[in-house]
């Protein structure tokens, strides 16, 4: 038998201006198992809490309902109450008298029946809660940033500067990511690689960071605090302790590669270090294209290297660790184009570029050495057409949404050429101009100055005539059809996730939207959180950016995991569901349904009718759990409950109010 | 050979070798129109087993309490054999446990009236889904009666209509369950029904407390049934319990495409244990 | 024998006489059967679905369903790309969903289900056993033909109605135009709309619309061009000389490009006078450039053998010569081997002399 | 519901009665979005009382069956808008099985505006009132629900197709019995 205590609030004249209050305390007094009733003009008030707190101890109260405000507003504040009484803070319940009584009804009579039918309601279901109690979950103060681009990098940097140890993963050879493969940046066309290669030497060499090139996450388990992490470095076929970074191999090896780089623009060795600034300033050997690693045949670079650094025999390394935070900084790539337009070709035309290779071709150390030349004859194009939104808001073929960075990085390519091939002529093709950003309208107007030409239409049709391409398409606003004769023409497609990221996120129980990009928390208010608990977000993994917002959001991130790995431990959440293991069947529906792969099934013995038996069961990680109880409703057993919302109590609730 | 031959002289093999510890079949009854499950465990009963069109128990569900004594061999129709793979994804068993004498069926014939039996007459799946091995062929599929012609009949009848139908149901259902022990997807290790919870189920047997079982069993079964209609064919009452499964079976294809429960072992989640962004959207 | 029900279309027995004549030809050489639907009527075309939505898809419906009903089993072929595009479209305007279905039956009084595929010549031909028919046919290969393969806009869009992989480089002509010897050239404007709609009514618009593809097929080295639709022959056939007048008034080279059906070549190809596949009846002269080719082709042909001779000459003089080498060095071996044996056997002798 | 049956049930309606509905709202979306509406001091009728749950995923079908059986005259359930869903993926799967089980209820004949779900943002305190008064009035058109709770000591309709219980082998099929 309970003793609960309940305490109706008037709230000044809040509640008790519609709900006649001592009706409803008198109606409380009978029912059973209610022991206590006061009600107080504030309870949240000093005096009114220090009255509940004397009333539990007198009564011996062993479970509260409070009649008061909604408990959204204050569940807390009574939870906080509770715990410097005997009674267990989770043995409360809050009828909502105020926000969904008092205030939305202008009969007394009728306000007051409610008031009675919601404390009946919390007094049903207050009569069969049981104490809960939060674990305390320990914090590993190291953080894990998955992706080595300019998101990953500076969040690495703040997480390491506020003294915690951080380990990079990148999947490629080397830091940087896509914005070391870029000239200039908008709008102070500062030299991307000038203010980027710094960053990612200071990474190198900063003593709280680790970083993992050429490695991918393999596994992951735990939760917040304790995120058990393994890692696939994979072969790089050279000792890193040894190698030099002299470079003499890569002069010799005989091995010639597309260069993905240079957007496959030029070409590179077997052994190869993906561009002169690499972080690491080592080498790796290309295992698919290495003559020595595929024929057997030829060990050049091994006989040139003055330090005896390549290993042939060199394999995958796994190591696991355990994380307390983690930051996706996973980045994008652009999208293929290619089967989507072939209207514009399809890939047909050597001479139609996308934006990224454009900007290997203007940068001096790219492939051409910074002369504009047109792929397909190394000439000069004297005419360009650059076509904004493809892939981009054009949800028939591509993406519904805006990729944000294009319209800057076209006006910067339209400055760029026009900059460097003075009696060209640059035709832009455009949808819309969006430029909201500090000095970016500014930049767009210069470029104009500079004598581009914008013609609002989408292109319908690039053909080749000559060693010309046609471009057909349509000027909207003066309703006419344009034809435009260019040498070259530069395609600003779409940015969309990286490849993997769909398994990769699936590891980590992080949401995706519909176009792959990783969801935060909420959009407004938690944008670099997800929803798994310890797991945050930075730059464009989580949509289209440019790089000032990828650095902001890095910092950011940052900040929440510095918060995180400041704290020694985590309180848990009791409220979380739990697994009644005798009515379990292990069946697994529950398995499938937690969007945070916080249950598994495992094999458990059991003495069962004097017998030893081995079974499946759910397990539950109090770690992972967030209490949204949907594992409960796919148990048909009823093995598995959520504490604080139980089946029991809220049937009892259903019934109680029945019985109005 | 007939299949009933290949049967006896499988069976006779499994146990002498000791690759089964027992065996699953049907024996004559009384009568020729008639037979009943048989389980033995001593070769020399292996001569009792018969196959003929008068087998009308389906045989998944005996399985789940012989496994704890050992390897169990049993002959499947289509029926049995998606009940042992509702079985096996509901974790009651493991694949091993079972070794299975695949045999087509063509449809059994209800004693009483001598014509085919109802749910045989709905059947899609004639021959078994797994088996280890098939004693005779398969049988060739007719067509089979549209399984959800009862369930639009229903929904012809007027909203009052309607109510009063399931209720006239509800008030002669006796609580038996023999409906839940007979199917194969009733595999709790302890049925809602037979909890002691406060507030959970009553225990009553009135209309109120037999359409909340009625409800709650058609939602916990829905859809993983393997439509093998034996609920409807034991109920002693002759409820017509196969028009409410068909019709979450109907609404589930209607509303997230075409689907069959327990029609291999790797089949994906349940529809309503997974979902679609792209769903239908009816609450807005 | 490949059997289908034959949907003629209203331009069959007019503007597109050559093609239903060559058509005719074609599928009796390789064995097609062509059943034609009893009663059919006019596919409504794009003037249907602006009088109603409705009549759009209820007028090739009912063609379909007499199909349906009169030659049960039997897939629909229209030639006419523009009589296909109606009938797909109301084929999947039918087939996507009950409802639908009902609406048509309604509307066309009759029973109707959609069973009967639409097809496209191109599909008929283009099918593996056709294929290998056609490639056993071919008595002349219409060698140094540059042909531009043209599809024209309605066999292919929309799209998702006609399933097409490929919308903007279909290549079921060009390997059609391979397997019979002519030279398929790459072109951009394989399925570019040819403005036939708008040739009444804006012909400014409309105009260079057809010039340009004119043009493209040109600037790819293209002789001819080849079409499977009778509105677009028709139209670029037709306003030829018209658009020559007036790019020679701009001071223009004009064009000298013929046009065909793609089964008035095929039929060529079988050895058909062009006559008797209907190509005596274009409005541009197309006969010139056949013969020219065929001329072009003898000519090849004829410094194709006297290379190939030659090449068979020089094989045999060096053949002779390599023999006559290889019976040399032979000879010299056997006489160095005579020789040595000779001296090892001196010395015996000598041995034996000595003793 | 034929006309004459309409006046029949009008005319069983006791006097004074009002329409009791109880409405399951998920904690972070409708029950937020009804306290703004508090907040706002907007206006709705009080047949409706809410009960809190986390989800609406954790919406289980029984608790709908016991109201109604309970003596509830309607049902609403409320959750966040698909996409929202504070625990990611809850809403996703509560709009399948509602679905479904909306369905059900209907088929078994309940009157389809007795049982509702409506996806309610935080902010949409407007949506929660125009709710709740379009679901009262529809049920009290409805008229009280009243669903049999004991067997009726009438006779019932029999089962269309069901045959009668235990019924002797029928003549027509010759037992024959099995020599032993």
């Amino acid at each position: 038998m309970s003793r609960i205590g309940v305490f109706l609030c008037y709230c000044g004249s809040n509640i008790a201006g519609t709900v006649d209050v001592e009706a409803v305390a008198e109606m409380a007094r009978s029912l059973p198992e209610v022991v206590y009733v006061e009600t107080n003009k504030y309870t949240c008030s000093d005096p009114g809490q220090e009255g509940v707190k004397n009333a539990i101890i007198e009564k011996g109260i062993d479970r509260v309902v409070v009649g008061a405000c909604s408990p959204r507003m204050h569940e807390p504040t009574w939870r906080k109450l509770l715990a410097d009484t005997p009674v267990n803070p989770y043995m409360l319940e809050v009828a909502n008298l105020r926000e969904q009584c008092s205030w939305v009804h202008k009969d007394r009579e009728v306000a007051t029946a409610k008031a009675i039918d919601l404390v009946k309601m919390a007094v049903a279901k207050v009569a069969r809660l049981q104490p809960l109690h939060s674990i305390e979950i320990p914090v590993h103060k190291k953080a894990l940033v998955i992706g080595g681009g300019i998101a990953g990098m500076q969040t690495a940097l703040d997480i390491a500067d506020a003294g915690f140890q951080v380990t990079i993963v990148e999947r490629e050879t080397s830091l940087g990511g896509k914005m070391v493969m870029l000239d200039k940046t908008f709008p102070t066309m500062d030299c991307s690689a000038c203010i980027c290669t710094p960053k990612m030497s200071e990474v190198g060499n900063h003593p709280n960071i680790t970083v993992k090139s050429y490695s991918e996450v393999e596994n992951v388990s735990g939760y917040i605090g304790n995120f058990e992490v393994t890692i696939r470095e994979k072969a790089k076929f050279i000792d890193y302790n040894l190698c030099t970074g002299c470079g003499a191999c890569e002069t010799k090896c005989p091995a010639k590669v597309t260069n993905a780089f240079e957007q496959g623009m030029s070409q590179r060795t077997a052994i190869y270090k993906m561009f002169p600034q690499a972080v690491p300033a080592k080498p790796v050997i290309d295992a698919e294209h290495c003559l020595k690693l595929t024929t057997g045949k030829c060990g050049v670079c091994s006989k040139v290297c003055p330090t005896g650094a390549i290993n042939y025999e060199d394999e995958d390394k796994l190591t696991t660790e355990t994380y307390g935070a983690v930051v996706f900084a996973t980045g994008y790539k652009l999208i293929d184009w290619k089967p989507l337009y072939p209207e514009y070709g399809g890939g047909k035309y050597e001479d139609v570029i996308t934006g990224l290779q454009f900007e290997r071709l203007v940068n001096a150390s790219g492939p051409t050495e910074g002369h504009v030349l047109r792929p397909s004859d190394r000439t000069e194009p004297k005419s360009v057409v650059i076509i904004k939104c493809v892939g981009s808001r054009d949800p028939n073929k591509g993406k519904a949404y805006c990729s944000r960075a294009c319209c800057m990085y076209s006006a910067k390519h339209a400055h760029q050429y026009l900059d460097k091939v003075p009696d060209g002529k640059c035709y832009v093709f455009y949808m819309d101009v969006r430029t909201p950003g500090k000095g970016y309208d500014e930049f767009y107007m210069n470029t104009l100055h500079d004598g581009a030409q914008y013609i609002r239409g989408r292109v319908s049709k690039i053909y080749k005539e000559g060693d010309k391409l046609i471009c057909k398409g349509e000027d909207t606003l003066t309703s006419s059809q344009v034809t435009v004769s260019a040498d070259m023409v530069v395609l600003e497609t779409a940015m969309v996730p990286a490849d993997g990221i769909d398994e990769l996120a699936a590891k980590f129980t992080v949401g995706r939207d519909a176009d792959s990009w990783l969801v935060e928390a909420h959009a407004k208010l938690r944008p670099v959180e997800t929803n798994t608990a310890g797991i945050y977000l930075a730059g464009t993994c989580q949509g289209p950016k440019d790089i000032p917002d990828s650095v902001c959001q890095a910092g950011a991130a940052a900040s929440k995991v510095i918060g995180l790995l400041n704290k020694d431990a985590l309180q848990s959440n009791p409220q979380i569901s739990r697994v009644n293991e005798t009515l379990c069947q292990g069946d697994g529906a529950c398995v499938n349904i937690c969007p945070y792969g916080a249950i598994s099934i495992v094999e458990k013995q059991f003495r069962e009718n004097s017998r030893k038996v081995v079974r499946p069961v759910a397990q539950v990680n109090p770690g992972l759990c967030q209490g949204c109880g949907a594992c409960t409703v796919t148990c048909r057993a009823g093995a598995m409950d959520l504490l604080g919302y139980t089946n029991e109590s809220i049937m009892r609730e259903v019934d109680a109010l029945c019985q109005w | 050979m007939t299949a009933q031959d290949t049967i006896r002289a499988r069976a006779r093999e499994l146990l002498e070798s000791g690759e089964v510890a027992s065996f699953v079949g049907w024996e004559a009854g009384r009568f020729a129109n008639q037979t009943t499950p048989l389980i033995i465990s001593d070769p020399a009963d292996a001569d009792k087993l018969v196959f003929n069109e008068y087998c009308v128990n389906t045989l998944a569900k005996y399985v789940r309490d012989l496994v704890p004594r050992g390897k169990v061999g049993l002959v499947v129709r289509g029926c049995d054999s998606r009940g042992i793979v509702r079985l096996i994804v509901d974790q009651v068993i493991k694949r091993e446990d079972v070794y299975l004498i695949g045999v087509g069926c063509p449809g059994v014939i209800d004693r009483k009236s001598g014509e085919p039996l109802k749910k045989c007459t709905e059947c899609r799946h004639n021959n078994p889904v797994i088996c280890d091995e098939m004693a005779g062929d398969e049988v060739a599929k007719d067509a089979p009666a549209d399984r959800f012609a009862e369930v639009r009949e229903v929904e012809l009848m007027a909203q009052p209509e309607r109510s009063r139908y399931f209720e006239s149901i509800y008030a002669k259902c006796i609580r038996c369950y023999a409906c839940r022990d007979v199917c194969p997807c009733c595999t709790c290790r302890e049925c809602f029904v037979d909890a002691r919870r406060e507030n959970w189920v009553g225990k009553q047997n009135n209309v109120a407390e037999n359409r909340f079982y009625g409800l709650t069993r058609v939602m916990h079964i829905g859809d993983r049934c393997i439509e093998c209609g034996e609920c409807e064919r034991v109920c002693p009452m002759d409820l017509p319990l196969m028009k409410l499964n068909r019709k979450v079976i109907q609404d589930l294809n209607d509303l997230f495409g075409e689907f069959e429960s327990s029609m291999s072992l790797d089949e994906g989640p349940e529809p309503l244990i997974t979902y679609d962004l792209a769903d239908r959207e009816e609450f807005m | 024998m490949m059997k289908y029900a034959y949907f003629p279309g209203c331009s069959a027995n007019t503007t597109g006489k050559s093609f239903t004549v060559s058509t005719a030809y074609v599928a009796e050489k390789i064995g097609v059967e062509l059943v034609e639907i009893p009663d059919w009527n006019c596919c409504g075309t794009s003037a249907a679905a602006l009088t109603s939505p409705e009549l759009a898809v209820a007028l090739p419906a009912r063609s379909l369903a007499i199909a349906d009903r009169e030659l049960p089993g039997l897939d629909v072929v229209a030639p006419c790309a523009g009589c296909y595009r109606s009938l797909k479209t109301s084929l999947a305007f039918a087939r996507e969903s009950e409802e639908n279905r009902e609406l048509i039956k309604k509307i066309i009084n009759a029973p109707y289900e959609a069973k009967a595929d639409v097809l496209t010549l191109l599909d008929v031909l283009a099918t593996d056993e056709a294929r290998e028919t056609i490639a056993a046919k071919v008595q002349r290969k219409l060698r140094c033909l540059k042909v531009a393969c043209y599809y024209g806009c309605a066999m292919v869009r929309p799209a998702d109605v006609c399933e097409c992989d490929n919308v903007e480089d279909p290549m079921e002509m060009d390997d059609l135009m391979e397997l019979i010897g002519a030279e398929p050239v790459d072109w951009a404007f394989k399925t570019e709309c040819c403005g036939a709609a708008q040739q009444m009514t804006i012909p400014v618009q409309a105009k260079p619309m057809i010039e340009r593809i004119f043009q493209n097929a040109v600037a790819n080295g293209a002789d001819c061009i080849v079409t499977s639709c009778p509105l677009c022959m028709l139209n670029l056939d037709m306003r030829e000389a018209e658009i020559n007048r007036a790019r020679v008034a701009n001071g223009l080279e004009p064009f000298d490009i013929p046009c065909y059906y793609f089964t008035e070549l095929i039929g060529l190809a079988f050895g058909a006078d062009p006559d008797e596949v209907g190509i005596d009846i274009h409005f541009h002269p197309a006969k010139t450039l056949l013969l020219q080719r065929e001329l072009d082709a003898l000519e090849l042909e004829e410094a194709e053998n006297i290379a190939r001779a030659e090449e068979a000459r020089k094989k045999a003089e060096m053949a002779a010569k390599i023999a006559a080498k290889k019976a040399e060095k032979a000879a010299k071996e056997k006489a160095a081997k005579e020789a040595a044996a000779q001296a090892a056997a001196q010395p015996e002798e000598g041995k034996e002399a000595a003793e | 519901m034929s006309v004459v049956e309409t006046n029949e049930a009008a005319a069983q309606v006791p006097e004074n009665w009002e329409p009791k509905i109880i409405a399951f709202c998920c904690h972070w979306c409708t029950y937020t979005g009804a306290d703004l509406a508090g907040l706002n001091r907007m206006n709705y009728p009080a047949n409706v009382r809410v009960l809190r749950i986390p989800c609406s995923g954790r919406m289980n079908p029984q608790y709908v069956i016991e109201a109604l059986n309970k003596g509830c005259d309607g049902v609403l359930v409320c959750g966040c808008h698909p996409g929202d869903c504070h625990y990611v993926t809850g809403n996703y799967f509560a709009r399948r099985r509602m679905m479904i089980f909306k369905r059900l209820l209907e088929y078994e004949g309940l009157e389809p505006d007795r049982f509702q779900v409506r996806w309610i943002s935080g902010a949409e305190a407007g949506k929660f009132r125009d709710t709740v008064m379009s679901v009262v009035e529809q049920v009290r058109a409805l008229g009280p629900l009243n669903l049999t709770r004991e067997i009726p000591y009438f006779e019932l309709p029999a089962v269309p197709d069901g045959e009668e219980a235990f019924d002797a082998v029928p003549e027509e099929v010759v037992p024959e019995e099995v020599s032993a």
